[in-house]
């Protein structure tokens, strides 16, 4: 029996170190590997401005994906987030040209919560047919990604939703332009969504019965849990996190097209598993999730400011990248 | 005036704003020349892909048709498939792309891709005589290619020269990162060309947040609404736009509709210009109420 | 024992009332009628698939009766699930792991009731209160590890703490001891007791008889479905217990040890290192023997041997009948004749969304193969001469591995590998969770696997099986071979003060002089 | 012992029907469903004509789809197969363009012999990187998807590559157009190549592997089985389907774009999963997957049958009768 204490003792501190580098810290190395080689490529790379477009440019997939992080982590999956966030945008550009509010600034008060109800309501869709359907996520998600894009087209006529009113429109754009404090404003959002997202995950009953669903769906059940309420709620969370998205996203360009969060699903769960979260559930890395965003933007970033590669090549250069990072990463993981 | 006519119309999805333009002209002309003559009767069909639109074709001429208007993804896709419905007896007019084998088609509606390109590299040679510019393409499909083309001939030999080519997707937000990162690229840049209208928009906001005061001209193409209308207005930075106008898939099903209904039988070629709109002429080109 | 409120007690706390149940067309409980009173040990027996573990979760909410009712306090009751039993004070800890495994131990022992602060989890004192049940129950794990880091004995004993964490009225122990060792065993018993003596019923199922006759105080015998009968535990010795379990007389439980080893090495193995598990482990195992390994959870076993057959990254010297080898997969091994058979039998054993016959031929699919065609007719002979040879039962033969009993599993697992016609045998745990009859059985075919000249090593952590079957043991502790106990010292007394380290001097003498 | 008596032998033919039922059937009577909306959509739906019409076109993704399936119950998943059809389909036709070898048969006979080396090798590309790196099959096939596409698009400088000789189109051109008893030559290639892949993967002990890698690996690796060289080689096998698909695909359309293929690998996973095939492996159902892909392609062709809809809403029909179909499918699987 007294030996036992011995062993425990070493796994103490030391190990919850080690834990924590492997699997939190590696994203972070494969981004440093990054901004090497940016800096290789152009000097301009490492320019505040550069980087602080990028930053901010990954805001939209950051924050989507913060939602991702909660979908996949219960097991999950959501391909409709980025028709979604056209859904969204257009819904919320038609409430703000009603102009059926007094007032810009009531106006636009409204067309977020607008934004954030529509988000929450599509959301529920998915969460609601997966959970009481029984459908595979990915084949519902899927379905409504078709939809969702659908009613964007349908509701635009084939082109695109602009916001009419240039007073209105001058008054958004501090949202994705704006600064505080020397940081863009759409990059204090993505610090508020990780925050919140990581203390309703991390710190929540609701966010450790997400990881319990996606770790095991009958232990969860067994214990109480109700598994079809969180498994919808992360749904849910999905929908409010495109919808954030959106109202960042709106401001930059006025509009919503047809092209509007086009492959957007594909990138958001691309951060997601780059940042550390495993696919298959049970596992939730908010802050690597942001983390990854941050990296697929930077990716691009380095591609325009290269000079080396064709421009047809450039995917495949691209593609490239992103599988040595995750190599980077996963060796680091099994290192440490 | 009883006379029974089926005509299909297969055109691309309404993918991006272009797109998205045809699909909007050929429904409202669909209804007019339904109206117009009351044994007519239209079926347009979309379709995502060449593909798709392969067995698009085949779906439709199953059912019987007479007259096929066809905007193809593709043409050396569609030149078999097409060939196919030449071959059921049904009148086959071509739109924007022509096809490999051009027997098949007995009417042809040329929008001029490479003219497209050709126009505006020409007006950027004379209007800056030398300067240095950044070009935003679509995606690389034939369209593209062509316009491209038609772009390079155009600066050959002159003082333009392009500091970098990157794909927009056709996408405003695509375009705008690349204009942003174009920005932090190279200190100097003259004058932007860009494709497509909708790009346009997303370089020019970029440019915007940037407050760069360097770039001199924006030049967009195919004739979108907010772009003519920057034009009408006199726009510093986007004098002029190409048109390349999402209409011609109307103008291909009432040349069609003729062929059935008036005495006279239209077949050959018709090559609409790529017309460069100026503040004089814009007005003739602006449809507020189209949505691209 | 005097005050024990079972003797007072006339209202059973819980009760079932004619039970039946079907699986599909067959029927695997028929008319069970028990009566648990407040603060009695009623521990149920009987052979593995007799339907003990059905029973339980037919008392438990889990599944639903086919037939007849389940009464709380005289009362009919019908649980709407397992979480409405709970909530009703009876709480089932299952005889597999149902553990969420990314999760750490004080998150799972809290699943569904974390305390909270706030808004916030109370992170500090989940643990708080973890490291104590699990203390409580003798054991010392951290509770902040990930349960996938456990082994399968201390995954067990996670899923007793977190049971015992609710209040409860009436707890069920499907086969707690299955894994634990003789140490965890009894502090689990103490807990028991202690449970009782406030006047909580329990049902506990063992195949552990000696057990069950320390810590009961009725015992009801189940066989093929039917209560055989149920008894005040002092009428019963354990011989009793399995003859009314068996239906025989079970008086010989070892087979005659037979002095088979001949003095040809098999395998060598020298200064062995399995990284983070295994130091320096050097021993030999010669033909046609009988090898023990012995130690406390945690040991390092399991890890040891899994190294060996090139199942986990280790290195150092392995001879193979003088030969040096170097198994770099386990399909090395097994092409060399060895083969080992996992603790983990639902993990690492048997594909339980499996069928029998898929199963049973997974490893050796190349025999039962013409050309590149699979031949079923072959494979449903082998399963005949399988559900035979190790007396498997299942009810139907196109049940999934996972809705065999536990016990039945281990067979099929057993009769799995033995197809691959070792001439090294390693059985981890080889009779966990088996019924006596079948032990008996078990230890029959390994004297006889030695017999034929081949050799086994057996990881137990039942000290009376290794004493019983084994030529020879060795002990390990924290990650080394401390001892060696052959002939007249093999004795429990003997191994336990290696395994705990009280003989550390000659145990640190004993590997030096190996090495 | 008695006891094994009494162990019912349901080896017989009755089980195999009860087995049927449940699973394989039920995507079949949701394939029926489609039936009865077709004729009352439109009355040519039941024609001959349109049927193997229909048929016929999807064989490119039924072809596809049975090698997903490989992949999918092994639980992998292969994003790529759309780009690699461009790639395998572009360096085909560069290929014959090349006219290296006397003889237009012998040039095409080397044609796909060539297509088939090079869908191996792309499908070997994808197999080595997940198993040999240990990265997620998502971001592994994401990045190769790129890859391919970009190559595809490099080879044909931007545009398409199309079949130069007239002659050798019109000599390929019957393995897409040609009709052999009475069936069209491409539905004569998918039931050739559901025979072959459900002979692999129900009666070879490779096929058994890989359900058992799909279902549990540990188990598998336990057994002695090689999980990666299993996992690897279903990653080939899916890279030969694409190349059989790519061998009728050419000569339909006589040209490989830059858009050929895209999307592909969005249906044939959804034809794998509405066939019955699990995501998360240890499931395959090779009839399935092809009643599957033929469910898709009946949509797309109601769709075009049908007059009700507007054009810019017929994505949200497709995803809503396809969610529809997958829901009639599980409720049955439950009933039965
Ligand atoms: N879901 C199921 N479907 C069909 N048969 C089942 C199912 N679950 C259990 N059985 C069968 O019911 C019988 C009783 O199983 P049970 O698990 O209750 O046995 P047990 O007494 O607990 O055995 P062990 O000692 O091996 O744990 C076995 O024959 C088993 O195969
Ligand atoms: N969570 C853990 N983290 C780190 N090391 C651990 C952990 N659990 C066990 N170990 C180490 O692993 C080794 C062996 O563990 P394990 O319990 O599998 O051994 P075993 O002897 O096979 O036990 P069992 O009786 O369960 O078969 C011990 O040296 C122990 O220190
Ligand atoms: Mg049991
Ligand atoms: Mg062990």
């Amino acid at each position: 029996m007294t030996d036992t204490k011995t062993i425990t003792d070493t796994r103490g501190f030391g190990r919850k170190l080690a834990d924590l580098d492997k699997t939190a810290v590696a994203p972070f190395l494969a981004l440093a590997a990054l901004f090497v080689l940016g800096a290789l490529v152009n000097p301009n790379f490492l320019s505040i401005d550069n980087l602080l477009n990028v930053l901010t440019r990954s805001s939209f997939i950051a924050i989507i994906a913060i939602g991702a992080t909660f979908v996949i982590s219960a097991g999950g999956l959501d391909l409709s987030v980025g028709s979604m966030a056209a859904l969204v945008a257009g819904i919320m550009i038609l409430f703000l040209n009603s102009a059926s509010i007094d007032g810009d600034v009531a106006m636009l008060a409204t067309g977020i919560v607008v934004a954030l109800g529509v988000g929450a309501l599509a959301g529920l869709l998915n969460g609601a047919v997966i959970t009481i359907g029984k459908i595979e996520p990915f084949i519902v998600t899927l379905g409504t990604m078709a939809i969702f894009r659908s009613v964007t087209v349908w509701l635009a006529d084939g082109g695109s939703i602009a916001m009419k009113s240039i007073a209105m429109r001058n008054m958004f754009r501090p949202v994705y332009t704006g600064v505080f404090l020397g940081l863009p404003i759409p990059v204090w959002i993505i610090i508020a969504a990780g925050l919140l997202g990581a203390f309703i995950l991390y710190k929540t009953s609701f966010g450790r019965h997400v990881i319990a669903v996606g770790s095991n769906e009958d232990v969860a059940k067994y214990s109480g849990i109700h598994v079809n309420r969180v498994r919808a709620m992360t749904y849910i969370i999905q929908g409010i996190c495109v919808a954030i998205a959106v109202v960042v996203y709106v401001p930059r360009l006025g509009a919503a097209t047809t092209t509007t969060g086009m492959l957007w699903e594909l990138q958001a769960i691309t951060a997601v598993v780059i940042g550390g979260t495993a696919l298959r559930g049970g596992v939730g890395r908010i802050w690597g999730t942001i983390c990854g965003a941050f990296m697929l933007e930077i990716v691009g970033n380095i591609m325009v400011l290269s000079n080396i590669v064709s421009e047809y090549l450039i995917g495949a250069v691209q593609g490239t990248i992103i599988i040595i990072a995750m190599l980077v990463q996963r060796t680091l993981q099994k290192k440490k | 005036q009883d006379k029974e006519v089926n005509i299909a119309v297969s055109i691309p999805a309404a993918d991006h704003g272009w797109t998205g333009g045809v699909v909007y002209h050929a429904e409202r002309a669909a209804k007019l020349l339904e109206a117009a003559h009351p044994g007519l009767k239209i079926t347009i069909k979309t379709s995502p892909d060449g593909a798709s639109q392969a067995n698009a074709l085949e779906d439709l001429t199953t059912q019987g048709i007479d007259a096929l208007v066809t905007l193809p993804h593709n043409s050396d896709e569609l030149t078999d498939p097409l060939r196919q419905v030449k071959e059921k007896g049904v009148f086959v007019t071509v739109v924007d792309r022509a096809l490999s084998d051009p027997t098949i088609q007995d009417l042809y509606v040329a929008g001029n891709n490479p003219e497209l390109g050709r126009v505006a590299g020409e007006y950027l040679k004379d209007t800056l005589k030398t300067g240095d510019v950044v070009v935003i393409r679509g995606l690389p499909i034939v369209i593209d290619e062509e316009r491209q083309k038609g772009f390079d001939d155009a600066i050959a030999g002159s003082g333009i020269k392009v500091l970098d080519k990157q794909f927009g997707n056709w996408s405003r937000d695509d375009a705008f990162k690349i204009m942003q990162d174009y920005l932090t690229k190279f200190p100097k840049i003259d004058a932007v060309w860009c494709q497509d209208d909708d790009m346009a928009v997303g370089v020019l906001e970029a440019i915007d947040q940037a407050k760069r005061t360097d770039i001199k001209l924006v030049i967009g193409g195919a004739g979108m609404k907010d772009m003519i209308k920057r034009v009408a207005d006199g726009d510093a930075m986007t004098p002029i736009n190409v048109l390349y106008p999402p209409s011609m898939i109307a103008t291909a099903m009432e040349l069609t509709v003729a062929n059935f209904y008036d005495q006279v039988p239209v077949r050959g070629k018709y090559i609409l210009d790529a017309t460069l709109v100026t503040k004089d002429n814009a007005k003739e080109f602006y449809f507020p109420d189209s949505p691209f | 024992m005097s005050d024990n409120p079972s003797k007072t007690a006339t209202v059973p706390v819980l009760e079932a009332r004619g039970i039946a149940k079907a699986f599909g067309p067959v029927e695997v409980l028929t008319d069970i009628s028990l009566r648990v009173m407040p603060g009695e040990v009623h521990a149920i027996i009987g052979e593995n698939g007799a339907g003990k573990s059905t029973l339980m979760k037919l008392m438990s909410g889990h599944l639903k009766p086919t037939r007849g009712t389940v009464a709380m306090d005289g009362e009919p009751v019908s649980f709407a699930g397992p979480v409405d039993a709970e909530h009703r004070g009876l709480v089932l800890v299952h005889q597999e792991i149902l553990l969420a495994p990314d999760l750490t131990v004080a998150q799972n022992i809290f699943m569904g009731r974390e305390l909270k602060r706030g808004l916030m989890v109370n992170d500090r004192e989940m643990n708080r209160q973890s490291a104590e049940a699990v203390q409580s129950l003798g054991a010392d794990i951290d509770p902040t590890t990930q349960i996938s880091r456990l082994s399968i004995a201390r995954r067990q004993l996670v899923q007793i703490a977190r049971a015992l964490q609710v209040p409860h009225r009436v707890v069920i122990f499907d086969e707690p001891t299955a894994s634990l060792t003789p140490f965890e065993t009894e502090a689990l018993l103490k807990v028991i007791r202690d449970l009782r003596d406030r006047g909580v019923a329990i049902l506990y199922i063992s195949h552990r008889l000696p057990e069950v006759g320390a810590i009961a105080d009725r015992i009801t015998v189940l066989r093929d479905g039917k209560l055989i009968a149920t008894r005040e535990a002092s009428e019963l010795q354990p011989v009793d217990m399995a003859r009314l379990m068996v239906g025989r007389d079970m008086s010989k439980l070892y087979p005659e040890r037979e002095d088979t080893a001949s003095h040809q090495n098999v395998l060598e193995v020298q200064n062995f290192h399995v990284p983070g598990y295994a130091r320096d482990a050097s021993f030999t195992l010669r033909k046609g023997e009988i090898l023990g390994f012995a130690g406390l959870i945690g040991a390092g076993r399991t890890e040891l041997l899994e190294g060996i057959v090139g199942l986990r990254t280790g290195h150092g010297e392995v001879k193979l009948n003088g030969n040096p080898v170097k198994f770099k997969t386990v399909r090395d091994s097994m092409a060399a004749g060895i083969v080992y058979l996992s603790e983990d039998r639902k993990g690492k054993g048997l594909l339980l969304a499996q069928d029998l016959r898929t199963n049973l031929t997974l490893a050796t699919l190349e025999k039962f193969t013409r050309g590149p065609l699979i031949e079923r007719k072959r494979e449903d002979n082998s399963l005949d001469k399988a559900i035979s040879d190790f007396d498997i039962r299942a009810r139907r033969r196109d049940l999934l591995a996972g809705q065999l009993s536990g016990g039945n599993q281990q067979k099929l697992l057993l009769a799995k590998m033995m197809l691959l016609e070792p001439s090294i045998v390693i059985i981890d745990e080889p009779t966990r969770g088996i019924d006596i009859g079948t032990k008996e059985q078990i230890y029959k075919f390994i004297s006889d696997l030695a017999k034929t000249g081949k050799s086994v090593i057996v990881i137990s952590s039942e000290m009376q099986e290794l004493i019983g079957i084994c030529h020879r043991i060795l002990v390990m502790r924290s990650s080394r071979i401390v001892g060696e106990v052959t002939g007249e010292a093999m004795t429990e007394d003997e191994i336990v003060v290696y395994a705990t380290g009280v003989k550390i001097n000659e145990a640190e003498l004993y590997s030096a002089g190996n090495a």
